[in-house]
C-alpha cells in the first residue's frame, strides 16, 4: 500500500512514544465535575437545571432549541452545587454547571440506577431522522477539534462518496485515537459504517498515517469480522505519510480522493464526510448502549508530566483530579506550560483545573526546555512558510497585508481560508506569530465584513 | 528605427524622473496608492500628447512666422493651462465616466513640469511633428513607468521598519535614488 | 523695436481675449452643480495643485475636506495660514458635542494580577484572542495600547502603570480609541460632564473572585446604591450606573466604595487629581 | 517691521520651500550638481518670485477673481521669459547647462503658491519680504545640496579645486541618484530639525 | 497546581531549529570553495578585499544600529554574507578603501535604510558593486589575470566579455587565455582560470556551493534555472554564443547566490520564473546592446524593481473557486 | 455673456501688457543673444587658426556621409587674403546624447585642432573629452581632443591603439573619434575640389 499525502506541510518532532503504548485508563469515582453549557460550534445552551437538582448520570442538563445546537449531558449522578461562569478550555469564562458526585439514599433498600441512558437503537434498521436526532440527542458533537454538531454534518444536502475516518492523527504528542483503534478497531469499523448507512455512502475510508502502521492489521481484521462488511459494505484502510496536518480535513480529502473542497465550501462538496476515531466510537455507544457522550478519552503526556497517560474521564473533569486520582502525575517545578490539545493548534492556559470538555484530545505538561518562545524577528522572506501551507496561502504575503490594515488584498490573499494550523509558524525561521496574526485579522476582517452587509442593507 | 530609439531612450535611458529630475511632486505626491500613480500616468499622456500636437504647429505655424518666438513659454503655458481646463469641463460634462477616473489628475497635470519640458524640447531637439509626438509618449510612459515602479516599492516599504529619522519622505527620495542606480544599467543601451 | 512691439500686443491681446472667452463660456456651458462647500474650501486653499496634500490638486483636497474625509491642515503650500482658514470654513458645521475619552479600568499592574506570562504579538486584542484576557481579570484593560496607535490626537500614551492614560487637552473626542479597544474599555463624556462613575468593567458577579483578580474592582456590594443620597445609581449587568440628571456631585459613593472603584468625573478623572505618570514617548 | 522680519524668517526655515512644503523639487535636484548651476537658478527664481509677487500685489485689487489663475500665470511667465532671455545673452553658459529648466521656474509650484496664498492677499511691503525670504530659502538649499554634491561628486566647490590632489571624486553624487540620495538625507534631517523646533516650542509653551 | 506563571502563547507551541542565523551560515558555507579559489588565483589582495569588506558591513551595520538605538543585528550574520558577495563580485584588484565603501553603501544606504534584514527592496550588495561602478568606473573596470600566490604585481587584462565586446572573436578570446580551441575554452571557464570578479571564475566551485544549498533546501531551484536558461536561450536567439555566455561573466554565480537573495527575489513560484527570466533577457539585452559588456548586476537590480508586483503573481489556493461575476440577466430571462 | 466678454478682456489687457514688456526686454537682448553663438564659434575658430581674420560660409557645400553625424556648420577659414583651411560644426551621437564638435583641418588635410563644443557625456567619464584639466597624456598635459592636433586624416584613427581612450570611456572616445575623422573626411574632399580650381595657390599633399 503506498501512503498518499497532500502537497506543503511541515515535520514537528513526533513525541509520540512516550504514551503510544499505554493503554487506556478509565477515570473513576469522580468526586465533581465542572461541565461548560457550551461545549459545541453553534448557538449557546441554556440549563435545565437549577442549584440544588439531583441528576442522574447522562441526565440531559443543558440544551436550545436551533439546528445548530446540541444538548450536554451530566457526566456524573449528583447534586447540582452552582451554576457560574469558569474558565474554560478556550480560556474564556463561561456559564458552567457544577455537580458533585452523591450516592442517591436508597429507597425501600434499592438502590435506584444512577444511569439515565436511553434505549438502544439499531441505526440499520431505523429511519435516517430517528438515527440523526439519536446523535443529537446523544450530545455527540465532532471531537477531532471544532466541536461541529455532528447531526448536522451527517445530514449533507449533496450526494457523498466516501467516509472517511480520520485516524491521522497528526498533532505531535497525542495518542488517544492511535490507542482507540488498536483497543477498540470493531467499534471504529462500526462507527464508520454507522455513518455510511445515515449519509448513504458506497465507500468507507479509515486512514492512519506511517507512524500508527501496528493499527492497520488489527483495523483490517476488524473490516474482515465485521457483520457490516460481510453484509456488503466497503470499507478499507488508507495510509497516509506522516505529516502535519495530514488529519486536517481538507488535506485528508486531498490526499485520499485527489480532490480539493472548494474554498468557503465544506467536505460535503466533494462528496466526503470526514469523522474523528473518537467521535466514532462515541456514535456506537450512542446506538448500542443508549449511551450520551459524557467521557472522553484523552491523552496526559509532556516533559513535565512524569507519568504519561492515555485517559478516559467524564466529561466537566478538571484535570487536576485526573492527577490527584493517580492517573497520571507532573512535576510542578519544571511546568512552564500547559496546554488543552496538542502543541500545534492547542490553547495554552493558565492552570490544570480547567476541565476535560468534549474536543480535548490531550493535556501537555510541557517543562521549560518545551515551552521554548522566540521574539518576532523581522520576516527574512525566506519563503518557508509559503512552501509549508497546505492551503498554500502565501502567508508570509498574507501577514504583510494584515499588518498594513490592507483587508481587502488580505482577503483575496486568502485570509479566511486559512485553517490556523500552524505550519507557517512553525516553519519560520525568524519565528514570526504568523497564525496568531492571521487569527486576529481573520476576526477584524469578519466585523469588516459584518458592518459591510449591514451598509449594503 | 529613429522613432524607437526616441521612445526608448524617453522610457528607459533618460528616464523623466529618474534622470531628468522632473515631475517629482507629484512623483512623490501621487505614488502613495497604485491605482492612482497608473491614473496619473495615463492623464499625463494624454494631456503631453495633447499639449504636443497643439504646441508644436503653434510654435511652426504661428510663433515663427511672426517673430515671436520669445513668446514660447508664455503661450506655451497658458495653451496648456487652457487646454487642461478645457479638458477638464468637456470630460466632466459629456464622459463622467472617464472623468471620475482621470479628472481628478487633471488640475494636478497643469503644473507638471514635463509636461511644459516635453513641449519645449520638442522645439529645441528639432523635432518633426511625429517625432514629437513619440517623444511626448515616450517621456510619458516613462513617468508612468517609474510612478509605478515607485507605487509598488512604496507598497512594500509600508510594511517596513524604516528608521524614524527616514520615514515619510526621505525615504522616497532614498528609494528614487536605488531605482536610478538600477536604471544605470540602461544607460549606453542606444547610442 | 516698435513693430515687434505692437505685433506682440496684437497677437496677444487676441489671444488672450479668445482664450479668455473660450475659458469663460465653457465654464458657463459644462457647469456641474456640485456642493457650494467644496468650493469654498477650494477658494482658500491655493491653488498651486502641486499634490502635496496627497490628493490629486487643490479640487481634489477640497472635496475631500468638505466631505469630511481629510483633515483641514493637509496643504502644505499654503502652510499655516491657508490651514486656519479651511478649519474656519470646515469648522462653521463642525460644531458638535465636546466629548472626551474616559478610561472605565484601574488595573495598574501592581493591583490586578496577571494570568500568566504572555508572549505573542503585542497588541490588546491578539492577547485577548489567545489568551482570553492576560490578567485574571476578563474584562481589564490588556494594557498593549492598542487604543494608543489610533489615536491620532496624541492624546492617549502608554503609562508605567500599564493603563493608557488620556490627556485632555488632547482629545477631541473622536472615539477612535472606543471603537479599537477590544475590551470596549472606554466611555465617550461630555468634557464639562459633572457626577460619579464606577472605573469598573469588572460583570463578574461573585465578590471573591473579583477580588482575587484586581483589588480596585467593583465588587458588587451595591454600597452606593444603598448611600445615594439622590438614588441615582442603579445595578446594569453588574455595574453601577449614576444617572447624572439627578447626581449632584456629592461624592458619598465615592467615600463608601470600599475598593475605590467609584470616582467623581471632575476632580479624580479629569481634574487635578488624576494621575499622569506618563511615559516618556 | 517685526512681523516682516517673521515673514522673511518663514521662508528661510520654517517654510522652507524644499525642505519643509516639498515642492519646487524638480529644479533644485536637476540643477544641483554643481554651485554656480545651483546659485543661477536660485537667483532667476528669486527674481520671478519678487517681481511676480510684487506685481500680482499690486494689481491684486483689479485682477477680476474668476480670471486670475490665467493672469498669475501671465505675469509669471512674463518674468520667466525675461530671466531666460536675459541669461541667454549675457550668461550663455550658465544658461546652457541649466537648459529647460529655467522656462520651468513657470510651472514651479512655490510661485504659483506663494503668489495665491500670499501677494494676491497681500500689500506690498510683506510681499516683498515674503519672496526674498522665499528666494533666499529655496537658494540656501540648492547651493547646500550643489556644494555636497559638487564637491564629493567632483572635488570642486564653484569650479574650485577644494579637495586634495589625490581624492577621488565619488562620481555617484553628481549622477541624478547621488542627487536623490542626498536630498532625501538632507530632508531627512531637516524633519529631525523640525521636531527638535516644535519640542522646544511646546517645551516654551508649558514654561 | 503551578508553582509560578505559566507561559500563555498562542498556538502552534512548537518551532523549527532551522533560523536566520543557520541559513546564513549555510550560505557562507556555499561560498568558501568558490572565495578560497579566488584567494588562489589572487593571492593576498584578494584575501584582504574579502577581509575588508566583511569587516565593513559588519562594523557598519553595528554602528548604524547602535546610532538609531535599535537592536543589533550583526548575530543573524546577514552582513557577512552582503560583505562577502560584495567582495567576490569585484574586481579582485579594487582598492581596499572603496571595498569598504561599497560594503558601507551596501548595508547602511541600501538595507539599513529601509529597515535592514528583509526589508530591502535591492539587493545590498549588488546595489554596493552598481555604487561602485558608477562612482569609480575605470577601477571597478580594471581586471587582472590571474597571477596565484605570488606578490608579483599584478598586469591588467581584460575580461572575456570585454574582449567580445571588443569585438573579437571567441577564437581570439581561446588564443588570449592559451587555450587551443573553442572546446576547449569551455572546459577551462568551467573549471575556472580566466579574469574576472574575484568569486566568478570557477562555474564548477560555484555549481558546488549553488547544489549544497539547493540540496540543504535553503534556495530553490527556480530562480537559478530560470536565471541560467533564459540567458542560454535568449544569447542563442540573438545570435550569440549561449555556451560562452552562460559560463562567463556572473551569470551562474548572480543565479545561485544573488538572484536568490530572500529579501529581493520574489516569493511567489510564478513570479520567481518571471524574475529568473527577466534577469537572463536584460543579461543578455545588456551584454549586446548595452553600454557594458557585463549586465548580471543591473539585470538583477532591474528585476528587484519589479518584485512587488511579481509578488501578486501568487499560487492558485487551496480550493480555489474563481470568483463568479454577477451573471447579467439575459435577455431571454427578462422575457 | 457680458461677463464672458470681460474676463476676455481683461485677459486681453495684462496679456497685451505684459507681452509688450516682454517685447521690450526681446528687442533689447536678441542682438546679444544671436550674436552670442558666433561670438563662441569666432572665439573656437580663432584658438584653432591662431591667424584667421574672415570666414567664409561653405555649409552648403560639405556634406557628411554618416547618416547619424549632421554638419551643422562648415566655414572656409581665411588668414589676411587666402584660405588657411576649413572648419566643421558637426554633431554626433555619444554615450550621454548628441556631442558637438568644431573641428578644424588645414589645407594639409591635417588636424589644425578640435574643440568640444557640446557634450551631455557622464562628468568624470565621458564629459572628460571638455575638461581642460583632463590629460591622456600626462606627462605631456595633451587634453583627449589636443591629442588629434597635427594629425593626418591619412593616418590611422583606430581608438586604443593610434588614439587614446579617455579611461573608462571607450564609447565616448570612438564616438568623438567617429565625428572627428567623419568631418575631417568630408572637409579634405571638398578641399579636394576647390583646390583642383585653385591648385596654382595651393601646395598639395603632404
Ligand atoms: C457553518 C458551517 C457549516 C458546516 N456544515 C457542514 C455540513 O453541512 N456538512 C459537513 O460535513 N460539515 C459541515 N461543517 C463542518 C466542517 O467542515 C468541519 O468539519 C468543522 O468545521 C470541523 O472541522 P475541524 O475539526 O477540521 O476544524 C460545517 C462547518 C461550518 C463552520
Ligand atoms: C490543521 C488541522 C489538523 C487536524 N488534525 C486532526 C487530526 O490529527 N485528527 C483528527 O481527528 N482531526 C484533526 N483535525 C480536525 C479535522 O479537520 C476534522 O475536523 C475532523 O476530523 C472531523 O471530525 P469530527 O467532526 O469528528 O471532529 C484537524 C484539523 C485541522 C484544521
Ligand atoms: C554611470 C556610468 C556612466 C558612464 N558614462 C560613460 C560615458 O559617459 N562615456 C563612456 O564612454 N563610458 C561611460 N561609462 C562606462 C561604460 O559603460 C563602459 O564601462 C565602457 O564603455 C567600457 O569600458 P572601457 O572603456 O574600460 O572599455 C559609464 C559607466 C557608468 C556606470
Ligand atoms: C540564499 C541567499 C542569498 C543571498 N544573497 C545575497 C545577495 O545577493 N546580496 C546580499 O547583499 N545579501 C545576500 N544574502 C544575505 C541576506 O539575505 C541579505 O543581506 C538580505 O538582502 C538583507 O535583507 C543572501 C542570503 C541568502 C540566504
Ligand atoms: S497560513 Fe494558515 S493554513 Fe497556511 S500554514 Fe499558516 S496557519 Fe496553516
Ligand atoms: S517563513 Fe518566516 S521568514 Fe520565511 S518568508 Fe515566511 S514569514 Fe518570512
Ligand atoms: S484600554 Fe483597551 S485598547 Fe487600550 S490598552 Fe487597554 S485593552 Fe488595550
Ligand atoms: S482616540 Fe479620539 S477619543 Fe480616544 S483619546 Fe484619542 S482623541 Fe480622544
Ligand atoms: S516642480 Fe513640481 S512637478 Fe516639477
Amino acid at each position: 500500500m503506498t501512503a498518499k499525502t497532500f502537497r506543503g506541510g511541515a515535520h514537528p518532532p513526533e513525541q509520540k512514544d512516550r504514551s503510544s503504548g499505554l493503554a487506556v485508563e478509565r477515570l473513576r469515582d469522580v468526586k465533581q465535575v465542572v461541565i461548560p453549557v457550551n461545549q459545541h460550534f453553534g448557538a449557546p445552551l441554556q440549563p435545565l437545571v437549577k442549584v440544588g437538582d439531583y441528576v442522574k448520570r447522562g441526565q440531559k442538563i443543558a440544551d436550545a432549541d436551533g439546528r445548530m445546537t446540541v444538548p450536554v449531558h451530566a457526566s456524573l449522578a449528583g447534586i447540582v452545587k452552582k451554576i457560574e461562569p469558569r474558565t474554560q478550555s478556550n480560556n474564556l469564562d463561561g456559564p458552567c454547571i457544577i455537580i458533585e458526585a452523591k450516592q442517591p439514599e436508597p429507597v425501600d433498600g434499592v438502590v435506584e440506577s444512577t444511569d439515565d441512558f436511553m434505549p438502544p437503537l439499531d441505526p440499520f434498521v431505523c429511519s435516517k431522522e430517528e438515527a440523526l436526532a439519536r446523535i443529537r440527542a446523544a450530545g455527540i458533537v465532532g471531537m477531532g477539534g471544532a466541536g461541529f454538531p455532528t447531526h448536522v454534518k451527517l445530514a449533507p444536502s449533496k450526494p457523498i462518496s466516501y467516509v472517511i475516518a480520520n485516524g491521522a492523527e497528526c498533532e505531535p504528542y497525542l495518542t488517544i485515537d492511535e490507542r482507540t483503534m488498536i483497543e477498540r478497531p470493531e467499534d471504529v469499523v462500526e462507527g464508520v459504517a454507522i455513518t455510511m448507512k445515515i449519509v448513504n455512502a458506497p465507500e468507507g475510508i479509515i486512514a492512519v498515517e506511517e507512524n500508527k502502521m501496528h493499527a492497520i492489521p488489527l483495523l483490517e481484521k476488524a473490516i474482515a469480522s465485521s457483520p457490516r462488511t460481510r453484509a456488503g459494505m466497503k470499507i478499507r484502510v488508507q495510509l497516509l505519510k506522516t505529516k502535519y496536518p495530514q488529519g486536517g480535513e481538507k488535506m485528508l480529502i486531498t490526499a485520499i480522493t485527489g480532490k480539493e473542497v472548494p474554498s468557503g465550501g465544506l467536505p460535503m462538496d466533494v462528496g466526503c464526510v470526514v469523522q474523528n476515531i473518537g467521535t466514532l466510537c462515541a456514535m456506537v455507544e450512542a446506538f448500542r448502549d443508549g449511551k450520551p457522550l459524557i467521557e472522553r478519552g484523552l491523552t496526559i503526556t509532556g516533559g513535565a508530566c512524569t507519568k504519561p497517560a492515555n485517559v478516559i474521564a467524564p466529561i466537566g473533569t478538571p484535570v487536576a483530579d485526573i492527577i490527584a486520582a493517580g492517573l497520571t502525575a507532573v512535576d510542578d517545578e519544571a511546568l512552564r506550560r500547559i496546554i488543552y490539545g496538542g502543541p500545534m493548534m492547542g490553547v495554552a492556559v493558565p492552570n490544570y483545573a480547567i476541565p476535560v470538555q468534549k474536543n480535548t484530545s490531550g493535556v501537555l505538561f510541557m517543562n521549560e526546555e518545551e515551552a521554548v518562545h522566540y521574539e518576532e524577528e523581522t520576516c527574512i522572506r525566506c519563503g518557508r512558510c509559503m512552501r509549508a501551507c497546505p492551503i498554500r496561502i502565501s502567508p508570509a504575503l498574507l501577514a504583510v497585508s494584515v499588518e498594513t490594515g490592507d483587508y481587502k488584498e488580505a482577503e483575496k490573499i486568502g485570509l479566511l481560508d486559512c485553517i490556523e494550523c500552524g505550519s507557517c509558524s512553525f516553519v519560520c525561521p525568524a519565528h514570526r506569530h504568523l497564525v496568531q496574526k492571521f487569527r486576529v485579522g481573520k476576526q477584524i476582517l469578519r466585523t469588516i465584513k459584518q458592518k459591510e452587509a449591514q451598509n449594503a442593507r | 528605427m529613429d522613432l524607437i530609439k526616441i521612445f526608448l531612450v524617453a522610457v528607459l535611458v533618460n528616464n523623466v524622473v529618474l534622470m531628468r529630475f522632473l515631475a517629482l511632486c507629484s512623483y512623490i505626491g501621487m505614488t502613495s496608492d497604485v491605482g492612482q500613480s497608473v491614473g496619473m500616468g495615463f492623464a499625463v499622456t494624454f494631456v503631453t500628447v495633447l499639449a504636443t500636437a497643439a504646441t508644436w504647429p503653434i510654435y511652426h505655424f504661428i510663433l515663427v512666422p511672426l517673430g515671436l518666438t520669445f513668446l514660447q513659454i508664455l503661450i506655451f503655458i497658458l495653451v496648456i493651462a487652457s487646454l487642461v481646463q478645457l479638458v477638464e469641463f468637456y470630460l466632466k460634462k459629456n464622459i463622467p465616466g472617464l472623468y471620475a477616473s482621470m479628472g481628478i489628475y487633471l488640475p494636478l497635470i497643469t503644473t507638471n513640469c514635463a509636461i511644459l519640458a516635453v513641449t519645449f524640447e520638442n522645439i529645441s531637439f528639432k523635432y518633426s511633428f511625429i517625432e514629437s509626438i513619440v517623444y511626448a509618449v515616450g517621456v510619458s510612459i516613462g513617468y508612468l513607468l517609474a510612478m509605478v515602479l515607485l507605487a509598488g516599492l512604496r507598497d512594500r516599504m509600508k510594511s517596513s521598519p524604516v528608521p524614524k529619522f527616514l520615514q515619510g519622505t526621505p525615504i522616497l527620495f532614498i528609494t528614487t535614488a536605488l531605482i536610478g542606480i538600477a536604471f544605470m544599467g540602461f544607460s549606453g543601451l542606444i547610442k | 523695436m516698435v513693430t515687434i512691439v505692437l505685433i506682440t500686443i496684437a497677437f496677444s491681446a487676441i489671444l488672450a481675449f479668445v482664450l479668455g472667452t473660450a475659458l469663460g463660456f465653457f465654464r458657463e456651458k459644462f457647469k456641474v452643480e456640485r456642493d457650494p462647500k467644496i468650493d469654498e474650501v477650494r477658494e482658500a486653499l491655493p491653488g498651486a495643485n502641486c499634490g502635496g496634500c496627497g490628493f490629486p490638486g487643490c479640487d481634489g483636497y477640497a472635496e475631500a475636506v468638505a466631505t469630511g474625509r481629510s483633515p483641514t491642515t493637509k496643504c502644505t503650500a499654503g502652510g499655516s495660514a491657508t490651514a486656519e482658514a479651511v478649519s474656519k470654513i470646515m469648522g462653521v458645521d463642525a460644531a458638535r458635542e465636546d466629548v472626551v475619552s474616559v478610561l472605565l479600568c484601574q488595573g495598574t499592574k501592581d493591583v490586578a494580577v496577571s494570568k500568566g506570562e504572555y508572549v505573542g504579538v503585542q497588541t490588546c486584542r491578539a492577547a485577548k484572542l489567545s489568551t482570553g484576557s492576560v490578567k485574571a481579570c476578563s474584562w481589564g484593560c490588556q494594557g498593549f495600547g492598542d487604543c494608543v496607535n489610533v489615536c491620532k490626537f496624541d492624546a492617549l500614551a502608554m503609562g508605567e502603570d500599564g493603563l493608557p492614560h488620556v490627556n485632555y487637552d488632547n482629545c477631541t473626542g473622536c472615539g477612535m480609541c472606543a471603537e479599537e479597544c477590544p475590551q470596549k474599555l472606554f466611555v465617550m463624556v461630555p468634557r464639562e460632564k459633572k457626577g460619579s462613575i464606577v472605573l469598573c468593567s469588572n460583570r463578574n458577579v461573585i465578590k471573591a473572585n473579583v477580588l482575587k483578580t484586581c483589588k480596585t474592582g467593583c465588587i458588587k456590594c451595591e454600597i452606593c446604591v444603598k448611600s445615594c443620597p439622590e438614588k441615582c445609581i442603579t445595578m446594569v449587568n453588574g455595574i453601577p450606573v449614576t444617572d447624572y440628571s439627578k447626581c449632584t456631585s456629592c461624592g458619598v459613593c465615592v467615600q463608601k466604595c470600599p475598593t475605590h472603584a467609584y470616582k467623581l468625573l471632575e476632580v479624580d478623572v479629569m481634574g487635578e487629581k488624576k494621575k499622569v505618570p506618563v511615559l516618556e514617548a | 517691521m517685526k512681523s516682516l522680519w517673521k515673514t522673511f524668517k518663514q521662508g528661510i526655515i520654517y517654510e522652507n520651500p524644499l525642505l519643509m512644503l516639498m515642492i519646487g523639487l524638480c529644479s533644485a535636484l536637476a540643477v544641483t550638481s554643481s554651485v554656480s548651476n545651483g546659485i543661477g537658478m536660485g537667483l532667476a527664481m528669486t527674481f520671478v518670485l519678487l517681481f511676480s509677487e510684487i506685481v500680482i500685489s499690486l494689481f491684486r485689487k483689479v485682477i477680476p477673481n474668476s480670471a486670475r489663475i490665467p493672469i498669475f500665470i501671465i505675469i509669471i511667465a512674463a518674468f520667466t521669459t525675461m530671466v531666460d532671455l536675459v541669461m541667454k545673452a549675457y550668461f550663455p553658459e550658465l544658461s546652457k547647462s541649466m537648459g529647460v529648466f529655467i522656462p520651468l521656474i513657470v510651472v514651479n509650484c512655490i510661485i504659483m503658491g506663494r503668489v495665491e496664498a500670499f501677494a494676491s492677499k497681500q500689500s506690498f511691503l510683506p510681499v516683498v519680504f515674503d519672496s526674498l525670504g522665499m528666494g533666499l530659502g529655496y537658494t540656501w538649499v540648492l547651493v547646500a545640496i550643489a556644494a555636497f554634491r559638487e564637491i564629493l561628486g567632483n572635488g570642486t566647490f564653484a569650479g574650485i579645486q577644494v579637495m586634495p590632489g589625490n581624492f577621488q571624486p565619488i562620481l555617484f553624487f553628481i549622477l541624478p541618484p547621488g542627487g536623490f540620495l542626498v536630498f532625501g538625507l538632507l530632508t531627512s534631517f531637516n524633519i529631525w530639525l523640525k521636531n527638535r523646533m516644535a519640542k522646544s516650542e511646546k517645551a516654551k509653551e508649558r514654561a | 497546581m503551578p508553582a509560578k506563571g505559566m507561559l500563555l502563547s498562542s498556538s502552534p507551541h512548537s518551532f523549527t531549529q532551522i533560523s536566520t542565523p543557520r541559513m546564513m551560515l549555510s550560505v557562507i558555507i556555499a561560498l568558501i570553495p568558490a572565495s578560497v579559489y579566488g584567494v588562489y588565483l589572487y593571492g593576498f589582495q584578494a584575501l584582504a578585499l574579502i577581509l575588508v569588506t566583511v569587516l565593513s558591513a559588519v562594523a557598519s551595520e553595528y554602528l548604524f544600529r547602535k546610532l538609531i538605538k535599535a537592536k543589533t543585528t550583526i548575530g543573524d550574520f546577514s552582513a557577512i554574507v552582503t560583505g562577502l558577495l560584495l567582495a567576490l563580485i569585484l574586481p579582485p584588484k579594487t582598492p581596499l578603501w572603496m571595498g569598504a565603501m561599497g560594503a558601507f553603501f551596501a548595508i547602511v544606504v541600501a538595507k539599513e535604510f529601509f529597515g535592514g534584514l528583509g526589508a530591502n527592496p535591492f539587493n545590498p550588495a549588488l546595489t554596493g558593486r552598481a555604487f561602485l561602478l558608477m562612482s569609480f568606473p575605470a577601477a571597478i573596470t580594471t581586471w587582472t589575470m590571474p597571477h596565484g600566490l605570488a606578490l608579483a604585481d599584478a598586469t591588467s587584462t581584460a575580461t572575456p566579455l570585454a574582449l567580445v565586446r571588443q569585438g573579437a572573436a571567441l577564437t581570439d578570446v581561446a588564443k588570449y587565455f592559451g587555450a587551443s580551441d573553442v572546446g576547449s575554452l569551455y572546459r577551462q571557464l568551467f573549471m575556472g582560470y580566466r579574469s574576472g570578479s574575484l568569486g566568478e571564475s570557477s562555474i564548477l566551485l560555484v555549481l558546488i556551493g549553488g547544489l549544497f544549498l539547493l540540496a540543504l533546501g535553503v534556495i530553490q531551484w527556480i530562480v537559478p534555472v530560470s536565471v541560467i536558461g533564459s540567458a542560454f536561450l535568449f544569447s542563442w536567439l540573438l545570435g550569440m554564443d549561449p555556451i560562452f555566455n552562460i559560463l562567463t561573466g556572473g551569470v551562474v554565480f548572480g543565479a545561485f547566490f544573488m538572484a536568490t537573495d530572500y529579501a529581493t527575489r520574489p516569493l511567489t513560484p510564478a513570479g520567481q520564473a518571471v524574475f529568473g527570466i527577466g534577469i537572463g533577457l536584460l543579461t543578455v539585452i545588456i551584454r549586446k546592446f548595452g553600454g557594458f559588456p557585463e549586465g548580471v548586476t543591473y539585470a538583477i537590480l532591474i528585476m528587484n524593481l519589479a518584485t512587488p508586483y511579481l509578488n501578486k503573481m501568487r499560487v492558485k489556493k487551496y480550493g480555489f473557486v474563481p470568483p463568479v461575476k454577477p451573471a447579467k440577466p439575459s435577455k431571454e430571462a427578462v422575457k | 455673456m457680458k461677463g464672458i466678454a470681460k474676463l476676455g478682456l481683461v485677459l486681453a489687457i495684462f496679456a497685451a501688457a505684459a507681452c509688450a514688456s516682454l517685447a521690450v526686454v526681446y528687442a533689447i537682448t536678441k542682438p546679444q543673444i544671436e550674436a552670442q553663438d558666433q561670438i563662441a564659434l569666432t572665439a573656437s575658430l580663432k584658438e584653432i587658426f591662431p591667424e584667421a581674420v574672415n570666414f567664409e560660409d561653405v555649409t552648403d557645400k560639405i556634406a557628411s556621409k554618416d547618416p547619424n553625424i549632421k554638419f551643422l556648420n562648415a566655414v572656409l577659414v581665411k588668414s589676411e587674403n587666402a584660405p588657411i583651411g576649413v572648419a566643421v560644426k558637426a554633431a554626433g551621437p555619444s554615450y550621454g546624447g548628441q556631442a558637438t564638435l568644431l573641428v578644424g583641418i588645414t589645407l594639409q588635410r591635417s588636424i589644425a585642432g578640435v574643440r568640444v563644443l557640446e557634450l551631455k557625456d557622464t562628468p568624470g567619464l565621458g564629459a572628460n573629452a571638455n575638461n581642460p584639466g583632463y590629460f591622456v597624456k600626462k606627462a605631456e598635459k595633451v587634453t583627449f581632443p589636443g591629442q588629434f592636433t597635427g594629425k593626418y586624416l591619412t593616418d590611422a584613427f583606430a581608438v586604443k591603439e593610434d588614439v587614446i581612450a579617455i579611461t573608462a570611456s571607450t564609447i565616448t572616445s570612438k564616438s568623438l573619434t567617429k565625428i572627428i575623422k567623419t568631418a575631417g573626411d568630408s572637409a579634405a574632399e571638398w578641399l579636394e575640389t576647390v583646390t583642383a580650381d585653385t591648385s596654382a595657390e595651393t601646395t598639395g599633399g603632404k
